[in-house]
């Protein structure tokens, strides 16, 4: 039996004036477990907290209720105040008799009537109360960004600075992802490399910072502040230490010249050969061996860049290695690509080369791209003169068999800047850009669009394209709407540019499992709360980067890496992490191991094992619930799941509620 | 209290489960903004709409609750993510169910209240009562093996 | 949720043609697609604004359902998944069914037929026109 | 018949399978009752007929846990439940071997009863392979009623002839279904409030709590069930007690939901005969209308209505009052 | 192998070579079609509203008929091949359609969708092979440059019918590489030729075909295949300076099989 001290709060005049606050002590000194009750002008007081601490030591108590302000308020302080007296701080209930009472209600009896129901209420929950204790666990001071294009190389560095290790794992053979593909940024036309390429160098140069490139994550365990990661170094036949990076092997390689290996970074307009660094300026600056391409893996056969290389860096026999590393942190920087175009056969981007992405199209301006920079038809090698941009392609569709149901936000702007670039170089190209709407909101960015159409004379037609015709002749026609103008319009085009819709890396999926970090309908991840936690999971200890979490651009993603960077700062900070007792705990006997709650769980908390339980005598090896402690955070979604009632709420547990209830409707 | 009452017109007992983080923190705002309901309403304090299990509300109409209403962030707005769309779906099933066995409509209601959404709570309380009121007591779902 | 009448009317169109007239974006390319542009007064992407506007007399009052082909591009293109043409195909319906204005006549047959046309041809036409 | 024993006892010859649950006979013609068999002489008693309505997966629970394999025999009905308790992990499918057994619609004694058959001493024309009348030998002379007007309920709204899950299947099944599962559903929903609660009361006050429909009851599988643990309790059993008594159904319907596959068995095996059913079709209904249609067990994969939902969910506010529009 | 085969009205009497031809060539490639008895019209179009069932039920009966005979449905027509395959998609998916149909039909056992359509192509794409019709090729067209004109018909709606990409089949093209000959691939390829407005606007359609084989010989076609009686006679119908022969697909499917003498 608890022994409960009530105190009532007059707060002033704001209860006492509307609540009898002696007829409360009175009626509740009687309840059961109730030993002890006074009442008091400022319980919140120091001389307040002063009466409270002495009656527990004099009375013995092993629970309190303070009948007084909303516990949002001060139960914080009354529980600081139990623990100065030697109570555990879980031990306190508060009754809400001032917001939910004595401002509200008018008439003093049935107030009074009210209080001392929200009293009783709490008496009998006290009643129930068990000591919780606030769980410690230890931090692992270093962090994994997955991940390592713009948004990830950011977020390492910021944490990096900020005086912890981390580090990237990329599964490329170089960091840079998606940017260190493009030619220039928007809205400031600066060349994206020249941006990008030093904060490469930085991170492969930082003493905090480990690369691991040409890796994937294999495995994931543990929980926040104490994961464990697998990650699987694949083999790249080059010696990492030996190589200089001068690039022999390369340039000797006979598939260079006679093979037909698509070079992924320039997006299939070029070849590579077998041993390759996806472009000049990649970090490493070590080359791999394709050991799909490679002749010397197929047939044995060859062995040139292994007879070149002068530092003897090359290593067939390499293998696969597996390293695992603690961190207390996890970011998620997987980014994205576009989507496949194969649904979209009406804009003929497979049957015409000269029908390209947008991601082809940066390729093709690039001075460092498979034609120097100079814009160039594939079917040809002729300079475009019409050029025609179908934004949209994919993107705000209805149906998932179509396209994405989300606008990929960055189109409008990339191709505002195409469109400018172009013109730059290229006076005397015609561009159309047929859109739906051209959503520009960003600083900066509709004037950007106003310069496209105001200055560059950039012809944008509202309205979709619906086919595009190759013509006898090579040319494409295009058959499109003008809305505006209540027309439908042929016209024929050298070069047709889709603005194909962003999706998240498809290897996203898979991560995401292994973290068990949520992820919606669209493959984004989803965030703790979309707009109070943006940057976090609502797993603990999982932060998101870059557009693996939403459509962004560069400056947003950016600025999205320096916040994930500063949440895992923070986290990294603290030595141990203080646990939330109000966890969820289940009844191993009770429990049938239906996985029910896990189901709900929004935090990945729940997982089975196979444990060995006394039930009755019998000894049995059963499937049930096992709670993670420090990924709980008490919302009792599993609670309310679970049909055997064996999952429950400590501080919300189902006989403290159905004991409240029973109190109030008594 | 009760025996000296009795003959008095009939006030309604009702239970409001409120979800700690957004419309328990309403009915503070509507307290500190003195915006009055009656006193009828009791508030229990639950960490999220998505821990109201139906015993509760069940238990609450056995104990002679003539009204029962849960509270909980707005959909989209939950702080644990997602915990108010599973007690959307519970309690939709619920009411449902009540009303097939015959019990009035109205003795139940959901409602998405925020924390700054104080006059909201407020006027969602008057109305609760106010139909309460008019539905009267409560009798058909005290004892749903309807043996009495 | 209640209804107005205009949005019961609408509701009874979408359970006819099986397509949503609110999903529409206006991004026209049903309009882009049609090989009957030219000839139509109302262009397939305004089918689904009339039909939300109420425009209904005006609807089918227009040649445009007369003149649509049936040839299913917009409904194959349509990203929305809105598919034009069966909003096409209802107008056609509102206009058998409410005033048996069918566009062809039994009696203007014999004129139109030619020696090697098609039974394929009469039979569609035939569905296409009338009730 | 002859077929499945043929075959059940060849499975325990050549040591697929240590024991089968099946059906024996029982002290009358319509009543077998579950059972193991364990031997080939254990098959004299063996029975598989119309009678043979007993949803057995749930008695893999426990019998999946035993040494060696078990054979079990599951109608196509019976093999939803049983996909249900694979997909909460409740049995153990790598111990389990399932023989589809064939069915066309089950018979409920009651219907004989109620067609004032009486004194019956023997009964032909039930067994699984024939098509035509049933015939009842009584000490009041030949009674015939045809087979479907004795059928059970519930196979009037037949979830179809395919076996979800099996091992093999033996004989072959016809979908009886000629009824709308939701007739009954829609016809007390069409009653005025008074109406429905004056049927209810008349009907749960019959129940005394003999726990038959919670026994057998494949998704009342819970090792200990709410009603017999303390996690609820205020003070002391007393109290809950009355709650139990006055909830039991409603509160045991809600804790099936989106999880019942509406095998019916409740209401077969309820002594006092109260439609159980009706609750779990009501949430059933409702889940099919509000959030899509889902067959509990039908794809143990699929996730359960309670345990999902959509940002566009109805609001508890537009689930009630829906038959006044 | 047995299929019920669906011929439609037009395959009786305008376009016999379509069906004459395909039935030899059937017998050369070992299969059989046996004609359903008592076929009704399809329709020629699907039915416009999709709550109409009465105009749903020619092809209902079609469809349980090879439901019943246990074969797969074959037919040849555009048309046909339409308006059967959605039908059937109705049939399997919709219950409201299947419910009132089958009502209406009172079959011995309700009809919800069993029977696999087939069109004629698909049957020599995916049950012989057109690597298996190449090797049964006695008369190669070697040399001949043949446009593939699908029209809308037999693609569209892509997902229902399930016959190629609706926007860039290739169905046709592979079955004539299978004779021989080279496909010329043309944009115009699966855009409408007008369809039934040649009734009241035979102007319109004459536009039509002529972007049909401007665009198709522009490529180098020397003569364009078909299988659509409706696309077959705008296409005749055409006085563009550009046009070149029309055949149906079993013509010159007969003619390398070396059957069509006999036919």
């Amino acid at each position: 039996m608890q022994k409960i001290g009530v105190f009532v709060c007059h707060c002033g005049t704001n209860i006492a004036a509307t609540v009898d606050v002696k007829k409360v002590v009175e009626l509740v000194r009687y309840e059961p477990g109730v030993v002890y009750a006074d009442d008091y002008m400022y319980m919140c007081s120091e001389a307040g907290q002063e009466k409270i601490i002495e009656a527990i030591k004099e009375y013995n108590l092993t629970g309190l209720v303070i009948c007084s302000c909303s516990p949002r308020m001060h139960e914080k302080t009354f529980r600081a105040c139990a623990a100065k007296a030697g109570l555990n701080p879980y031990m306190v209930e508060v009754a809400n008799i001032r917001e939910q009472c004595s401002w509200i209600h008018k008439d003093k009896e049935e107030a009074t009537k009210k209080a001392v129901i929200l009293a009783r209420a709490a008496i009998a929950k006290v009643n129930l109360n068990t000591p919780l204790q606030e769980g410690e666990s230890p931090v692992t001071k270093r962090a994994l960004v997955i991940g390592g294009g713009i948004a990830g190389i950011q977020t390492a560095l910021d944490i990096a600075d900020a005086g912890y290790e981390v580090d990237i794992v990329e599964k490329e053979p170089s960091i840079g992802g998606r940017m260190s593909q493009f030619d220039k940024t928007f809205p400031t036309l600066d060349c994206a490399s020249c941006i990008l390429t030093p904060k490469m160098v930085e991170v492969n140069q930082h003493p905090n910072i480990t690369l691991y490139t040409y890796s994937e994550v294999e495995k994931v365990s543990g929980y926040v502040g104490n994961f464990d990661v697998d990650i699987r170094k694949k083999a790249r036949s080059v010696i990492f230490d030996k190589c200089t990076g001068c690039g022999e092997c390369m340039t000797k390689c006979p598939l260079g010249k006679i093979g037909n290996i698509p070079s992924e970074f320039d997006r299939g307009l070029k070849n590579r050969p077998a041993i390759y660094m996806p472009f000049a300026q990649a970090v490493p600056a070590v080359p791999v061996i394709d050991r799909e391409n490679c002749t010397y893996f197929k047939t044995g056969k060859c062995g040139v860049c292994s007879k070149l290389c002068p530092s003897k860096a090359i290593d067939y026999e390499q293998q696969d290695e597996i390293v695992t590393v603690k961190y207390g942190a996890i970011v998620v920087a997987t980014g994205f690509d576009i989507i496949n175009l194969d649904k979209f056969g009406e804009y003929a981007y497979n049957e015409s080369p000269d029908v390209i992405t947008s991601i082809e199209l940066e390729r093709l301006m690039n001075a460092a791209g498979p034609t120097g920079g100079h814009l160039e038809r594939m079917s040809d090698h002729k300079q475009p003169k019409d050029i025609v941009f179908i934004q949209c392609v994919g993107s705000r569709c209805d149906s998932e068999e179509k396209g994405k149901p989300y606008c990929s936000k960055v189109c409008c702007m990339y191709t505002a800047k195409h469109a400018m670039l172009i013109k730059d170089h290229w006076p005397d190209t015609n561009i159309t850009v047929f859109y739906i709407d051209v959503r520009t909101p960003g600083k900066n960015f509709d004037e950007f669009y106003r310069r496209a159409v105001e200055q560059y004379h950039v012809n944008y037609i509202k309205g979709q394209v619906g086919k595009v015709k190759p013509q006898p002749d090579g040319s494409l026609l295009v058959q499109a709407a003008d809305l505006l103008d209540g027309k439908q319009i042929n016209m024929k085009a050298d070069m047709v540019v889709l603005a194909a819709a962003v999706e998240p890396n498809p290897g996203v999926r898979k991560i995401a499992t292994m973290l068990t970090a949520s992820i919606d309908n669209n493959n984004f991840l989803t965030e703790a709360h979309a707009k109070l936690r943006p940057v976090e999971s609502p797993t603990a200890g999982i932060f998101l980067s870059g557009m693996a979490q939403g459509p962004k651009d560069i400056p947003e993603t950016v600025s999205q890496a320096g916040a994930a960077a500063v949440k895992v700062i923070g986290l990294l900070a603290k030595d141990h992490l203080k646990t939330n007792p109000c966890t969820a705990q289940c009844d191993t006997l009770l429990c049938n191991g239906c996985s029910t709650c896990a189901n709900v769980c929004p935090y990945g908390a729940i997982t089975y094992d196979d444990v060995q339980v006394m039930d009755h005598g019998l000894r049995e090896t059963r499937r049930v619930a096992q709670v993670n402690l420090a990924l709980c955070q008490g919302c009792g979604a599993c609670t309310s799941a679970c049909p055997s009632g064996a999952m429950d709420l400590q501080g919300f547990s189902n006989r403290q509620i159905t004991t409240e209830v029973d109190a109030i409707c008594r | 209290m009760s025996m000296n009452e009795e003959n008095k017109e009939f006030r309604p007992l009702i239970v409001a489960f409120c979800c700690n983080w957004c419309s328990y923190a309403g009915a503070d705002l509507a307290g500190s903004s003195r915006l009055s309901y009656p006193a009828d309403v009791k508030i229990i304090r639950v960490p999220c709409s998505g821990r109201v299990n139906p015993m509760f509300i069940l238990r609450a109409f056995e104990r002679g609750a003539d009204g029962v209403i849960i509270c909980g962030c707005h959909p989209g707005d939950c702080h644990y993510s997602t915990g108010n769309y599973y007690a959307r779906r519970r309690m939709a099933l619920l009411f449902s169910m009540l009303e097939y066995i015959g019990v009035e409509n109205g003795r139940t209601r959901v409602e998405w209240c925020s924390a700054a959404e104080g006059a909201k709570f407020s006027k969602t309380m008057n109305e609760f009562c106010e139909k309460i009121q008019s539905l009267g007591e409560n009798v058909r779902l005290g004892d749903l093996r309807c043996k009495n | 949720m209640s209804m107005t009448q205009l949005e019961k009317n609408i509701e009874a169109i979408k359970e006819m043609s099986g397509s949503d007239p609110y999903k529409c974006m206006r991004c026209g390319k049903c309009t882009a697609s049609c090989p009957a542009y030219s000839e139509m007064d109302i262009k397939p992407h305004q089918f689904a604004s009339y039909i939300i506007r109420g425009d209904f007399e005006e609807l089918i009052e227009s040649k445009a359902a007369w003149k649509c082909l049936s040839c299913f591009a917009c409904i194959e293109r349509c990203p929305r998944d809105v598919q034009p043409g069966k909003l096409v195909d209802a107008t056609r319906q509102m206009v058998a069914r409410s005033r048996g204005g069918d566009y062809l006549q039994p009696e203007e047959v014999p004129a139109l037929l030619a020696e090697d046309l098609p039974q394929q041809l009469l039979v569609s036409a035939f569905r296409r026109y009338r009730r | 018949m002859q077929e499945l024993i043929n075959r059940l006892k060849e499975l325990l010859a050549d040591g697929t399978v240590v024991r089968v649950i099946g059906w024996k006979k029982g002290d009358m013609p319509y009543n077998p009752e579950p059972a193991y068999f364990e031997k080939a002489e254990d098959f004299d008693n063996f029975v598989y007929d119309g009678f043979c309505g007993a949803n057995l997966s749930k008695m893999m629970i426990e019998a999946a846990k035993l040494e060696g394999k078990t054979a079990v025999c599951l109608k196509p009905c019976d093999t939803y439940s049983f996909n249900q308790l694979i997909r909460e992990h409740r049995v153990n499918r790598e111990n389990t071997y399932i023989i589809g057994v064939g069915c066309r619609g089950k018979l409920d004694i009651e219907k004989a009863r109620k067609a004032g058959i009486k004194g019956i001493k023997s009964i032909a024309g039930v067994d699984i392979e024939g098509d035509g009348d049933v015939t009842f030998d009584t000490i009041y002379g030949e009674k015939k009623m045809a087979y479907a007007d004795l059928m059970l309920d519930r196979c009037h709204v037949c979830k179809g002839k395919d076996h979800v899950i099996f091992d093999e299947v033996i004989g072959e099944s016809k979908d009886t279904g000629d009824k709308d599962r939701f007739e009954e559903v829609i016809k007390i929903e069409k009653m005025t409030p008074e109406e429905r609660f004056a049927f209810f009361k008349s009907e749960l006050s019959k129940c005394i709590r003999c726990n038959a429909c919670r026994n057998v009851c494949p998704a009342c599988s819970c090792r200990k069930c709410v009603f017999d643990n303390t996690k609820f309790d205020s003070q002391q059993k007393a109290n809950v007690d009355s709650f139990e008594e006055k909830m039991f159904h409603i509160i045991r319907a809600f804790h099936v939901a989106g999880r019942c596959t509406d095998c019916g068995e409740c209401s077969r095996v309820c002594p006092e005969g109260i439609p159980l059913h009706l609750f779990n079709r009501k949430f059933i209904k409702d889940i099919d209308t509000f959030y899509g249609e889902f067959q509990a067990g039908k794809d143990p994969e699929a996730q359960s209505p309670l345990t999902d939902f959509t940002f566009e969910d109805l609001e508890p506010k537009d689930a009630v009052g829906r038959g006044d529009k | 192998m047995k299929y019920s085969y669906y011929p439609g009205c037009t395959l009786k009497n305008k376009a016999q070579d379509l069906d004459k031809y395909a039935r030899s060539s059937a017998v050369a490639l070992g299969f059989e079609l046996v004609e359903i008895p008592e076929w009704q019209c399809c329709g020629g179009v699907y039915p416009l509203g999709s709550d109409e069932i009465a105009t749903k039920l020619s092809s209902v009966r079609a469809l349980n008929y090879a439901k019943e005979q246990g074969q797969d449905l074959i037919t040849l027509c555009s048309a046909c091949h339409h308006v059967l395959k959605r039908v059937n998609d109705d049939m399997k998916n919709v219950e409201d359609i299947r419910t009132r149909a089958n009502n209406y039909c009172e079959f011995d056992e309700p009809y919800s969708g069993e029977t696999k359509v087939l069109h004629f192509l698909e049957v020599l794409r995916d049950v012989i092979g057109f690597d298996e019709l190449a090797k049964k090729v006695v008369n190669p067209l070697e040399g001949r440059k043949i446009g593939a004109y699908y029209g809308c018909l037999t693609l569209r709606p892509g997902k229902i019918l399930d016959f190629d990409d609706p926007e860039n089949p290739k169905i046709m093209e592979d079955f004539i590489r299978a004779l021989g000959a080279e496909p010329v691939i043309y944009s115009m390829r699966n855009e409408c030729c007008g369809g039934y407005t040649a009734l009241k606007d035979p102007d319109f359609t004459k536009q039509r075909t002529a972007q049909i084989f401007d665009d198709s010989t522009g490529f180098g076609a020397d003569c364009l295949i078909t299988a659509c009686p409706l696309c077959m006679y705008n296409l005749n119908k055409s006085d563009a300076s550009s046009k070149v022969p029309v055949y149906y697909f079993t013509e010159l499917l007969a003619e390398a099989l070396g059957v069509k003498e006999g036919a």
